[in-house]
């Protein structure tokens, strides 16, 4: 195999190809448990679409790499097989199986190769595609199995709101948490995933173990994914306890929607999340404070995605006024 | 001053190889804000080909008669004249096209396609040339327009000039009516048509 | 040929010619314009009017009567037709600023027992290819012939009559509170024109 | 809370630059340095909210009580010419190294639609008063400058970046603008 050109980049430093396919299967590792669940609350189309997924994110990043940029062919250094899991995870189980085909293009063809592969793009792929895919296809992308509380597995062609759906549908048209709470699933129901969602991201015990693992593993850092979900948890409960009828208290915003997805596998992606710990630290807060601004204000039910995204955007920022220290001369050029 | 120009250059590069959106990069707001849909690209494209024609004219006729340093104020009056001649005509005769382009006609007067051309191209050379000049630089303008405007009603809405071409219930990539889908199509168009025209140009 | 030299009456002098001409060139399009720039902005009322009210031969919108709600912002108008006399219909605006994108404002015609005529749409920023589905007949059909007081102006998932467009929900009920105002104010004047 | 309304919708929901298209050109062409799109921004808030106020004025008190609102367009376009050289020569005697800096920018002002979008924009607004305009602009050019220097930062950061041949310049920097533009719509609804 030849060498790949020396690559000189702001961030992430990858030490060798070696570790960084070491971390891309830790992650794919930590994924598995919130996968098996799904499996086995959404059935086969939990498979199907993760299949698709994956499959054609590979694809057209050798597509891509073989006959547009005809550069070598990485597709095994494992970011494109998260990339697609991930949105995958990010996907309603019904989604149809082109929409899902369209989510990989654009994630793996505008997002990430369009910027010069891995290591460069500035937004997270996975969730770049989801959002697209939301804003083109609101209807299909928020139709989710709902679940058949007695008897865990869904039935095929019933669907119904996410959580944070029922929530802000229910506020809006001058309901109160107490009227809404027969109507959203029980705490334990959440943490074990037997509610609608995403395919990755209705059981919030399975994504905590594989988190666990990944801060076993140190693959990623404790900052980001506590400081998030702390933001938000203290951001809500704030609300929560100004007036808990009209605003859901700081465990149901926790466990629903992508908090803990989020917060875990997508924010700490290594390229679009700060180097520093202080840069670490402000990301974090960003995401939990939008998150929160879009979920109790916003127009959208759910505001993890887009606000993993905003703070993408901030990272450059972010890293140029929290610099890794130096050794050596700490002399700065002033030019105005 | 004697016309040396290859007019036939003169009128093509406008549209190729100085092509203002493409390559040149001008006028950028309304080629983003207004094409949501073929027939608005095409209008806005009109309109200010119009524009573009008429203060190319008039600064090539009077370009002797103003002292350089008043030259760029006296450009900005004269197309900020024709800029309100076409704001009222389209109210008046067009109601449904100056609602959909609404704040961008005004703004037509800060495109920089208008005030770049008349700078620097009306204010050195003759009539003719300047209104070849225009036609092409203008056309090249509506075309670019057109394609992005036909380009997002496609994907966006599955017709193109309001003609469907997908059934009433296709799922459309909705996202390119919007604006985020403005700045992508762009992006990938510009890729295309530089793409296309190095294979020309060799 | 020279340039006008940069002296400072020739700098003036130039300007102020093009500003004089121009401004007389403007202000001479702006009174050629003016006449049928009125008649477009008219026109738009008068072709919703036409849609939604039966065949009328007076001129509904000289004698508009305006009124200010507490629901709208802007003031609710009401146009009567008439035709040989007899008042054959009532159409009058209604608007909801709880579209997805804010205002949704509709014009209802209305049959002098209060039957819904037809509908047309006079402004609203809604998602395109969902709320924006609101202008299709699809959605439209459902409303005509319908009488409001039996026919309840709510989405099914609220208890009432009407089927929301599909993923726009919100648009929909927009929609039909911009129907039920206008309703309302139709039965507190139908008596009083 | 009408104010702060105009603020949120004018930074982020319906960011001038990134949802409303005006003001592209200067986003696009200079916004390379942090910097220096720091600096633009200032030149930006100051000028847009001069020519804010002097419009606002010079349309409600002149021009429509001459009943010459149709020379809105040329004389708003012509205060702002005017405007701009004052800054310009202001500046270069204020801080030369800052005139300096933006140096060929400066005069771009006069044809960065947001200025001229911004002041007509100002006058449809809802029961609008010169404090409410003023503040229009204010907020419309934190939103500009919110903008412009994130994409300078992004663009900085690109620079190392392998960009593909064929995406290099123009095409990445509106896909950059396209992938904030998407993010921004997560704040939809919000005012």
């Amino acid at each position: 195999m030849s060498n790949p050109p020396i690559i000189i980049s702001a961030s992430p430093h990858i030490h060798s190809e070696e570790s960084l396919k070491k971390i891309m299967y830790d992650v794919v590792i930590a994924l598995v448990p919130a996968f098996l669940v799904s499996l086995y609350v959404f059935g086969i189309n939990a498979f199907i679409v993760a299949a698709v997924a994956v499959v054609s994110c590979l694809l057209f990043e050798y597509l891509i790499q073989k006959y547009l940029l005809k550069t070598n062919i990485t597709i095994w250094d494992g970011s494109a097989l998260i990339t697609g899991i991930l949105l995958a995870f990010n996907l309603p189980s019904g989604l149809p199986i082109w929409m899902v085909i369209v989510g990989s293009l654009f994630a793996i063809g505008v997002v990430k190769m369009s910027f010069g592969g891995l290591g460069f793009n500035i937004f997270n792929p996975a969730l770049a595609a989801r959002v697209f895919l939301l804003i083109s296809f609101p209807v299909q992308m928020t139709m989710w199995p709902t679940a058949v509380v007695n008897n865990t597995q869904l039935i095929d062609g019933v669907t119904g709101a996410t959580t944070l759906g029922i929530i802000k549908e229910g506020l809006m048209y001058g309901d109160t948490m107490t009227d809404l709470s027969s109507k959203i699933p029980s705490t334990l129901d959440m943490l074990l995933g037997i509610t609608g969602g995403s395919i990755g991201e209705i059981s919030a015990l399975a994504l905590l173990i594989g988190g666990a693992y990944l801060l076993y593993k140190r693959v990623i850092s404790w900052y980001i994914p506590i400081i998030m979900l702390a933001t938000i948890t203290i951001m809500t409960g704030v609300f929560w306890l100004i007036n808990p009828e009209q605003y859901a208290n700081p465990l149901i915003q926790l466990l629903s929607g992508g908090a803990i997805l989020g917060a875990f596998y997508m924010a700490t992606d290594l390229v679009t999340s700060p180097i520093t710990k202080k840069g670490m630290i402000v990301f974090a807060i960003g995401i939990g404070v939008i998150t929160v601004v879009i979920r109790l204000f916003g127009a959208y039910p759910e505001g993890v995605s887009f606000a993993i995204l905003i703070m993408n955007a901030f990272v450059p920022l972010i890293n140029t006024y929290f610099k890794p220290r130096r050794f050596g001369s700490e002399i700065k050029s002033k030019i105005l | 001053m004697v016309s040396k120009i290859n007019q036939k250059e003169n009128f093509i590069k406008g549209i190729v190889k100085e092509n203002p959106t493409f390559v040149l990069l001008l006028g950028m707001c309304p080629t983003l804000g207004v094409t949501t849909s073929a027939f608005n690209g095409f209008g806005m494209g009109v309109a200010t080909l119009f524009v573009l024609v008429m203060s190319n004219i008039v600064v090539s006729l009077v370009k002797n008669q103003i002292p350089s340093k008043v030259r760029i104020p006296a450009f900005i009056i004269i197309i900020a004249t024709f800029v309100t001649v076409v704001e009222m005509v389209l109210e008046a005769f067009v109601p449904f096209l100056y609602e959909q382009l609404g704040i961008f006609i005004p703004l037509i007067v800060v495109n920089c396609i208008i005030l770049g051309r008349a700078e620097a191209f009306a204010s050195k050379n003759d009539v003719f040339s300047s209104i070849i000049d225009a036609f092409g630089m203008g056309l090249g303008f509506v075309i670019a327009l057109t394609i992005l405007g036909a380009t997002r009603e496609l994907l966006g809405n599955g017709s193109v000039f309001d003609f469907k071409l997908t059934s009433e219930n296709a799922n459309t990539f909705i996202i390119f009516i919007l604006p985020p889908g403005a700045f992508i199509a762009l992006a990938y168009l510009t890729v295309i048509f530089n793409k296309l025209t190095s294979k020309i140009t060799g | 040929m020279g340039k006008k030299k940069d002296t400072f009456f020739n700098m003036v002098i130039s300007l102020l010619v093009i500003t004089v001409v121009s401004g007389f060139l403007l202000g001479y399009v702006n009174d050629l314009t003016m006449a049928p720039k009125a008649k477009a902005r008219l026109q738009k009322k008068v072709n919703a009017l036409k849609i939604v009210l039966p065949k009328f031969d007076n001129n509904p919108v000289e004698n508009v009567k305006r009124v200010k709600s507490e629901k709208v912002k802007d003031s609710i108008e009401i146009y009567t037709a008439y035709a040989n006399k007899n008042k054959v219909g009532i159409a009058v605006t209604g608007s909801s600023e709880k579209g997805f994108n804010g205002l949704v404002k509709l014009m209802i015609g209305f049959k002098p027992n209060g039957d819904i005529q037809d509908i047309q749409i006079l402004d609203q920023k809604e998602t395109p290819g969902l709320g924006t589905k609101m202008t299709k007949e699809k959605f439209l059909k459902q409303f005509r012939g319908k009488n409001p007081s039996t026919y309840k102006l709510k989405v099914k998932k609220d208890g009432g009559d009407i089927d929301a467009l599909t993923g726009a929900t919100i648009s929909s009920r927009a929609f039909a509170e911009s129907v039920q105002i206008a309703y309302d104010e139709f039965v507190k004047t139908i008596d009083s024109i | 809370m009408e104010y702060i309304v105009i603020l949120i919708a004018a930074v982020f929901v319906n960011n001038i630059v990134l949802s409303q298209f005006l003001g592209i050109c200067p986003f696009l062409g200079v916004s390379n340095k942090v910097s220096t799109s720091i600096g633009m921004s200032g030149a930006v808030l100051f000028v847009m909210t001069i020519a804010t106020i002097v419009t606002y004025l010079l349309y409600q008190y002149i021009l429509v009580p001459a009943g010459l609102d149709y020379l809105k367009t040329i004389s708003f376009i012509l205060v702002i010419a005017a405007l701009v050289q004052m800054v310009e020569i202001m500046l270069k005697k204020v801080s030369p190294p800052l005139y300096k800096a933006l140096g060929v920018f400066l005069p771009l002002i006069t044809t960065n639609c947001a200025v001229l979008g911004v002041a007509i924009l100002a006058l449809g607004l809802e029961n609008g008063s010169l404090l409410k305009a003023t503040f229009f602009a204010m907020a419309n050019s934190l939103g500009f400058a919110l903008a412009l220097i994130l994409f300078a930062s992004i663009k900085e950061h690109l620079e190392l970046a392998n960009i593909p041949k064929g995406m290099k310049g123009v095409p990445i920097n509106l896909l950059v603008a396209g992938l904030l533009s998407l993010a921004f719509l997560g704040f939809t609804g919000l005012v």
